[in-house]
């Protein structure tokens, strides 16, 4: 028997894992067997593929085929390094979300827990596939594959019209997405008829044809990743989900649609972009990121809440992209890298943290039954592991030292720090002012997460029954602490990491940043050289940390450390009930105001002649209004007139016979 | 006897047996056994096909070729499992006292019959008796169309009557202006309307005949495949007629119907320069299409639906073959096999859920997936795979057929794809409230006849996977005969 | 010019322009029975137009097409029909949805659009009967535009018996008749059809309480 | 790493720690000249923080772990902050573990913890404290970004080192975009620092306080080290502007004669840049709220400015 080459293995993890769903389906009702039985086996399979695919970063790529599909195009399927980082992501992300899974699935919530369960790895597995596939068709299989599954995740709680209608604005959107997606792939067959993508890598596209690719990927896989303005599924699916899930669909298969982008623009595409591929994808990027934290500020939903961050990370992950494009398009390839390691360990440390942030959402929900912020609060006492565990997360996703957010957004601005070489005046000047938007976009985020944590888990319980929420049990700590750990890790090797995934990078421009970052050690970040700029996050965190235990220790020697508790200050203000707090609305009032004319709202403000006075807002979605329904709209005005044909009498079919007949006996000609 | 003639025979005789017999109790089974014996001796035929090449029958009149015999399979698998199928259903109908037992008789013989029409159709090798046996199984369901005897039924089996009946006389005048084009070459024998004979002289017709042959053939037959404008009988048949009717006229007849005008769009492609037949057959195909798409977002009747569904599959099939070229029409004989599979699959799933709800009226269904969660599955699935989600094999046929478009008709791909686009948010958007969501739905007093379902659905998942080398072949001669 | 066509061609020229003289009169016709007379007429026409073809050419087959024509279309059906029109109680007028002058000032414009249109291939055919195939479309068209404007279930179902009549006058004027077992299917499907839509008057006047077919617009989208 | 450095830096972080409150006091005394009262002694900061740290803490029923926790967080990120900003000599071992962005990480890590902090009781003002806070923040953040970009891009380099060595040991040339990001920093640094127009350190008057509002409700020690976090962070953004706009005089190697030479000009430096500060205090009123982010987005213009004057004037094609 020949040994067991990577590619196998990963075909294996796929097969485990449609295995494991398919046992779901042995005992549907069993939920002891279901949760703690098949979900760590599917954590271990993932454990196992990411360490495949860590063991394999920086080979050369193995292809296989298999023998399904059409007959003229069997599953062409490949391994190469690009896909071995986000299957590592897929593998690491999962273990700890399906962990956490194991512990989080309750009885009675709609779907058969075995259904669920069928669902959930059948979803992993076509991830997995989605980076594997190496043609059209096998990639349309397995990305439509899904799509379903995700959906059918996404309604498991089907009996709320709410979520049916998020489900099916989901799968809608995908789907349109999905068909974006096969033109791109027939454009750059360009005429071939062979969908393999080693025929697409063959081909050279006229300017025009490959931007057309290009644009046609990108709102393709757009649509999946959740860039504006195909961005209004997201929000909607992602708090319908049962938990692990919305942390699955946020942390890794919003990335198969990056991993889908950059597949097509950076690998497909050949090696010669266009400079301005690069400028629409910034522009779409920073669309998206700020449109994303902005109404990420505002939300009261926490799961809504962290739907909106995933749009500014996906927007932050296309800026990326497109600064990786336009440096590309001027051959300046280590700069490119620069660039293309930021999208690749935001893609890494996205992953880790908003995944850990799902996941305690979904603690406190089970908690707590509440996903509304204006009903929770101080669960920091009742459910102090979550409540840290979180705050890990909160810290990585605002993109502060010295946790994983930050090493990818000290690698993208430093990659625009390096715009202004580019040999465009207009790019020169516009590149860096795009810098100060992600820097704003950073900040803000920064806000929504303060938002996130301070409303639910700091100040007093708003309601009552807030004090007897339990903590999160044995398996979900264990999930959560794996995430966190993750996060932890990027945060603090980013040198050891980057040279990983640094194949990648080489793989796709052909230069790397490893070889350079070796000269100086492994606890050093210095992309370019230490002169131009570096990061050193153990010291960083060594620092911190020896400042604030010798600061403790120092107080406590020298002075004393006693503490007497009392009733809160507040300016002597008598009025101190949980209603006195800032409300989740209250607190981005000031986001509210200052960007109003970018929200569409509608708002109640109490007069003194109110007999019953309330406060409403509600912020809506600028694109639903001036985009969507205009569709929607024009749709059905289509449907109405077409409905008239079938007016019911059959005089007036006939007549259309009559006339079609008329018309082609006269008309038609050869 | 060979398993030619057996495999017309059964249902011949067995139609015309439970005209006599058809009151008894055993009928049902009857009606099963008789569409399982044709079913086995339509898959032994095939056995014997693909061992031993084309045949003839009956001297010339009939033979069997790489195009027919897989259609001929498919609709003796589909007319079993819709036998199967109705067996508890038209139980349930009875008792919920929509029909009487002459009716059932008269459903199951007709039934029968009907099946022996779309058989000889298939088989035939004289146009003429395709003419006629067209004709034949429109009377032959223009009855079952009206079984229920409702104002609603009544009406539709009228506009089926007269539309379709218009349509084929039309066809009629098609085929003899065919017959005047082969006279002219094949001289006055008796063969001039023998298919094998025509395609062997197909380049020798005169054109200026076969142009308007072909134009009366393709509006004629046409109307019984559903081509917009001529569609208007289908959604109103599919809806008021039972509902193992509605399964046979999607999953057979439309097909049936689009054999025809294949046999005879390679008869025109012979003689016509330009592909005339093909951008005809495209034309239509788009606007059948198109039309369908934008008509499925109104629909408030769950069969109605998916009637229109089916038009737009049609639609979408008939745009395959206008195109040609071995690729497309493989394509377009996948989507025939898928379509039929799946629509067939989808209104057994309908009927059981119309029954358990007791309307068809979309609102009034909800939560399927609460009543009878294999019913709910089975609907939901079915929705997803006509709408041409991988990995069911109606994805792998659109596939094929987008690709082809996109590489020689790339101005036909957006009408193709906003079409799709808009007919996946129709249908799936009503769909879904139907089968999740919470309901107050009793249960029926017989079991539903759930396993043709999904043994639909498998085989259409199967072969969005992976399609056998054998039907691979087969399907492939079939496209490389039609050109 | 006109002695160099035989005599034979100038009977069935003569036929045919009878059976487009009947068609047009029915379009014209008002009343229920002399409509169906009228069908009657021209299925005789048509039987007799068969028979010169059959006489002319020596055809065997045409000699049973014509007695097959002249049973079924000239003496079997209108007396199904006849019987049906007394049993149901429907020897109202006809109505039309447009009116009849109208609906004759299109029938001359189908007349030419078919007369054109078969013109090119009329002069493909050898048959004695050649010329008349302009005549056995525009017969179609004639009695389709029928069935487009009556309302009432009988005189439609009159239109679709008539335009099988201009299809057999094709089949006996562009070829000499369809093969056998052809026309006899043909004939058996109009038979059965026939039949089948007898049974269907009488549900739809059990439904509906008339033959009017604006009753059945009841099935629609817009 | 040679142990003179580790010497020289750790001296660093002491003076930080020993100026810090001495520069707040000199500020609240220049101030309090200005405004014609009778100035509090120059070393007042030292007694308050040894006072408070005598105190006990007294702390509120519904405080977590967190609120105890922040303040030697943000106190340690201001020791970081302190240490890496090149305030004697650009020899920092340091150094290299931070450039300006991770030292805008730094600022925004403690700005992160105090204002959850402000929110971890739950009273009305702290929470508002906290949104304010993150408010300012973001509002800033872009601004200083594009500060540090105009920097970076003279000197080809974030790291804050090697800025001010360019800056420092060339041949003098004028940078007008550096006039530009000069002005733009000091807005900045006022919005940061909590310094009129946009806060004022001084008052108690509930709906317009931001910094003050967030630390209502600590005690004692905590206290304490959140004022002394503020002054250090005070002293960080001027030694910072000071290195960056004004680099002259510090010592580029570890010699003690450079270290030497250089604190006297520092000293001097941070008098004139605390006494510029009372006075702008003094003649500018306090900002509503709302008009804080036309204030800072005043900044932002002026640093874009900065930076595009800089790629049209000064780059050498």
């Amino acid at each position: 028997m020949p040994p067991l080459l990577p590619i196998d293995l990963l075909l294996i993890a796929v097969a485990a894992w449609l295995l494991i769903g398919l046992a779901g389906l042995a005992a549907p009702g069993n939920l002891r067997y279901i949760s703690k039985r098949l979900f760590p086996l599917g954590a271990l399979v993932g454990l196992a593929l990411g360490a495949t695919a860590l063991n394999f970063l920086g080979s050369g790529p193995q292809v296989a085929v298999l023998a399904i599909g059409l007959p003229d195009l069997p599953f062409h399927l490949r391994l190469d390094n690009l896909t071995a980082v986000f299957a590592l992501l897929l593998g690491f992300a999962s273990a700890g979300i399906s962990v956490y899974a194991a512990g989080y699935f309750r009885k009675g919530q709609g779907t058969a827990p075995g259904l669920l369960c069928l669902e959930y790895h059948f979803f992993l597995a076509s991830m997995l596939m989605v980076l594997m596939a190496d043609d059209a068709y096998a990639f349309m299989v397995a990305w439509e594959s899904m799509a379903l599954s995700s959906f059918f995740l996404v309604t498991t709680d089907h009996k709320h019209a709410e979520i049916r209608s998020a489900g099916y604005l989901y799968l809608l959107i995908a789907h349109v997405g999905a068909i974006a997606i096969l033109l791109s792939f027939g454009v750059m067959t360009s005429g071939t008829g062979d969908y393999s993508f080693a025929n697409m890598r063959e081909q050279h596209l006229s300017p025009f044809w490959a931007s057309s690719a290009y644009l046609l990927a990108l709102l393709g896989f757009g649509a999946k990743a959740g860039l504006v303005p195909v961005h209004v599924w997201l929000p909607e699916a992602h708090p319908a989900a049962p938990s692990p899930v919305s942390a699955l669909m946020s942390g890794v298969m919003l990335k198969t649609a990056i991993y889908g982008l950059m597949r097509v623009s950076f690998d497909l595409l050949g090696s010669q972009p266009l400079w301005w591929w690069g400028v629409v994808a910034m522009a779409v990027g920073l669309v998206t990121a700020l449109f994303g934290v902005l109404y990420s500020t505002v939300q009261s939903d926490m799961k809504r809440l962290l739907a909106y961050s995933s749009i500014e990370n996906i927007g932050l992950l296309a800026v990326g992209i497109g600064l990786a494009l336009l440096f590309r398009s001027y051959k300046m390839p280590v700069l490119a890298a620069l660039a293309l390691t930021a999208v690749l360990y935001h893609c890494l440390a996205h992953a880790g943290f908003k995944s850990l942030l799902f996941l305690c959402t979904g603690s406190v929900l089970h908690a707590t039954k509440e996903r509304s912020l204006g009903k929770l609060g101080g669960l920091i006492h009742p459910m102090p592991w979550v409540a840290w565990l979180a705050l890990v997360g909160v810290i990585a996703s605002t993109g502060l030292p010295p946790l994983s957010g930050f090493v990818s957004e000290w690698l993208l601005l430093q990659a625009f720090l390096f715009s202004p070489g580019l040999p465009h005046s207009w790019l020169n000047m516009v590149v860096p002012v795009s810098a100060a938007v992600v820097a704003l976009v950073a900040a803000l985020a920064g806000f929504a997460m303060v938002k996130f944590f301070g409303i639910i888990f700091l100040g007093q319980a708003r309601e009552e029954a807030l004090k007897d929420a339990h903590d999160a049990g044995p398996w979900e700590r264990v999930g959560l602490v794996w995430l966190a750990g993750l996060s932890l890790a990027l945060g603090v090797l980013p040198s050891t990491i980057i040279s990983l995934i640094d194949a990648a990078t080489r793989q796709l421009l052909g230069t790397g940043l490893a070889d350079r970052m070796k000269e100086n050690g492994w606890w050093m970040l210095a992309p370019i050289s230490p002169e131009r700029a570096s990061y050193q996050p153990l010291i960083f965190l060594a620092v911190i940390t020896a400042s604030l235990l010798l600061g403790r220790q120092l107080v406590r020697r020298l002075y004393h450390g006693r503490v007497r508790r009392s009733p809160a200050w507040d300016c002597g203000y008598v009025f101190q009930g949980p209603r006195a707090q800032d409300t989740a609305e209250g607190f981005s009032q000031p986001i509210r105001r200052i960007f109003e004319t970018l929200f569409r709202m509608q708002s109640h403000i109490p007069t003194i002649r109110d007999e019953r006075p309330y406060y409403s807002v509600k912020v809506e979605d600028h694109f639903w209004h001036w985009l969507y329904l205009p569709l929607a709209r024009l749709v059905t005005a289509f449907s109405h007139l077409v409905a008239r044909l079938q007016g019911g009498r059959i005089a007036i079919y006939l007549l259309y016979s009559f006339v079609t007949l008329i018309f082609l006996l006269l008309v038609a000609r050869p | 006897m060979d398993l030619f003639t057996l495999m017309l025979a059964i249902p011949l005789i067995s139609g015309l047996l439970l005209t006599v017999v058809g009151e008894r109790a055993w009928a049902p089974n009857l009606n099963i056994i008789a569409s399982l014996g044709t079913f086995l001796a339509s898959a032994l035929l095939t056995y014997e096909i693909v061992a031993t090449g084309p045949r003839m029958a009956f001297g010339e009149q009939f033979f069997i070729d790489s195009l027919n015999v897989f259609l001929v399979t498919l609709t003796a698998f589909v007319g079993l499992t819709t036998s199967i199928f109705s067996g508890p259903y038209m139980r349930n109908e009875y008792e919920h006292g929509r029909l009487s037992v002459p009716r059932l008789r008269l459903y199951k013989s007709m039934f029968q019959l009907f099946m022996f029409t779309m058989l000889v159709a298939l088989t035939t090798n004289n146009l003429g008796i395709l003419w006629v046996t067209m004709e034949a199984a429109t009377l032959t369901t223009v009855l079952l169309v009206s079984l229920y005897r409702t104002a609603a039924s009544l009406e539709a089996a009228w506009k089926y009557f007269i539309l379709c009946g218009v349509g084929i006389a039309q066809a009629l005048f098609g085929t003899i202006l065919l017959y005047f084009a082969a006279e002219r070459v094949l001289g006055e024998s008796g063969n001039s309307l023998l298919w094998t004979h025509l395609v062997q002289v197909k380049g020798q017709l005169e054109p200026t005949i076969m142009v308007l042959s072909f134009i009366f053939l393709l509006v004629g037959y046409g109307t019984k495949v559903g081509l917009a404008p001529l569609h208007n009988w289908l959604p109103d048949a599919h809806a008021e007629g039972p509902t193992p009717v509605s399964a046979v006229l999607s999953g057979l007849l439309l097909n049936v119907a689009l054999y025809a005008i294949l046999r005879c769009k390679v008869l025109a492609d012979g003689a016509i320069p330009d592909n005339f037949a093909g951008n005809l057959m495209m034309g239509f195909g788009l606007l059948t299409l198109a039309t369908a798409a934008f008509a499925l977002s109104r629909q408030k009747d769950i069969k109605r639906m998916f009637a229109y569904s089916s038009i737009e599959h049609m639609g979408i099939i008939t745009f395959a073959f206008g195109m040609g070229g071995p690729v497309a029409n493989f394509a377009g004989l996948l989507h025939m096999t898928m379509h039929s599979l799946t629509k067939s699959a989808i209104f057994f799933a309908v009927g059981h859920a119309t029954q358990k709800a007791g309307t068809q009226l979309i609102e009034d269904i909800r939560g399927l997936i609460r009543i009878n969660p294999v019913i709910g599955w089975g609907l939901m699935l079915g929705t997803l795979a006509i709408l041409g989600m991988p990995p069911f094999g109606v994805f792998a046929s659109e596939f094929m057929i987008l690709t082809n478009a996109m590489k020689y008709y790339a101005w036909a791909t957006p009408i193709l794809l906003v079409s799709l686009g808009v007919a996946f948010a129709a249908i799936f958007g009503k769909v879904q409230p139907m089968v999740f969501g919470e309901t107050h739905a009793r249960p029926l007093p017989h079991a539903p006849a759930i396993t043709p379902v999904f043994v639909h659905l498998a085989l259409v998942l199967m072969l969005g996977l992976y399609i056998p080398p054998y039907l691979t072949n087969w399907f492939h001669q079939a496209a490389k005969m039609m050109g | 010019m006109t002695a160099s066509i035989p005599l034979s061609a100038q009977l069935i020229n003569l036929f045919a322009s009878v059976i487009l003289l009947l068609a047009f009169a029915m379009l014209a016709q008002r009343r229920m029975l002399p409509l169906i007379n009228l069908f009657a007429y021209q299925g005789l026409a048509l039987c007799m137009s068969t028979l010169v073809v059959a006489v002319t050419t020596g055809q065997h087959h045409l000699y049973w097409s014509a007695g097959l024509t002249l049973l079924l279309k000239a003496l079997l059906l209108p007396w199904i029909l006849h019987r049906l029109v007394r049993k149901l109680h429907v020897r109202f007028d006809v109505e039309s949805l447009i009116n009849i002058p109208t609906t004759m000032l299109v029938g001359i414009v189908l007349v030419m659009v078919s007369f054109n249109v078969a013109l090119p291939i009329s002069q493909l055919s050898s048959t004695v009967s050649r010329g008349t195939l302009g005549i056995a479309l525009a017969t179609v068209m004639l009695a389709f535009l029928m069935m487009i404007t009556r309302t009432k279930a009988i005189p439609q179902v009159v239109g679709f018996l008539a335009m099988e009549n201009g299809l057999f006058l094709a089949a006996t004027s562009a070829t000499y008749g369809m093969p056998m077992v052809v026309e006899l299917g043909i004939a058996l499907d109009v038979l059965v059809g026939a039949i089948i839509l007898g049974v269907f008057f009488f549900q739809i006047r059990d439904q509906f309480d008339s033959l009017d077919i604006r009753h059945m617009e009841k099935l629609k989208d817009g | 790493m040679n142990i003179f450095g580790l010497v020289g830096q750790i001296f660093a972080i002491a003076l930080a720690l020993f100026l810090a409150p001495l520069l707040t006091g000199w500020v609240n005394q220049c101030r309090a000249w200005f405004q014609n009262r009778s100035a509090p002694p120059l070393m007042q900061p030292y007694y308050t923080l040894h006072k408070l740290f005598l105190k006990d803490v007294v702390l509120a029923h519904g405080a977590s772990p967190l609120f105890r926790f922040a303040p030697f967080v943000v106190f340690g990120c201001m020791i970081l902050a302190c240490a890496i900003v090149p305030t004697l000599s650009t020899d920092l071992p340091f150094a290299p573990a931070a450039d300006m962005l991770a030292l805008v990480g730094v600022f925004g890590l403690a700005r992160i913890f105090i204002s959850l902090a402000a929110m971890d009781i739950g009273t009305s003002f702290g929470s508002l404290g906290g949104r304010r806070e993150m408010l300012v923040g973001f509002l800033a953040e872009p601004a200083l970004l594009m500060v540090i970009f105009t920097t970076a891009l003279i000197c080809q380099s974030t790291s804050v080192a090697t800025i001010v060595e360019t800056l420092a040991h060339r041949d003098f040339i004028i940078y007008p975009s550096l006039a530009f990001a000069g002005i733009a920093f000091s807005f900045v640094s006022l919005a940061e620092n909590a310094r009129v127009p946009v806060d004022n350190p001084a008052t108690h008057l509930e709906l317009t306080m931001i910094h003050e509002a967030m630390i209502l409700e600590y005690s004692g020690r905590h206290l304490a080290l959140v004022e002394w976090a503020a002054s250090l962070k005070l002293y960080a953004y001027s030694c910072l502007g000071l290195a960056l706009f004004m680099p002259w005089g510090i010592a580029s190697g570890a010699s003690i004669l450079g270290l030497a030479a250089a604190l006297p000009i520092l000293m001097a430096k941070l008098a004139v840049g605390g006494f510029l500060l009372a006075g702008i205090e003094s003649v500018n009123a306090k900002l509503r709220i709302f008009r804080a982010p036309e204030f800072l987005g005043t900044a932002f213009l002026l640093a874009v400015l900065g930076l595009l004057v800089r790629l049209l004037l000064e780059t050498r094609v």
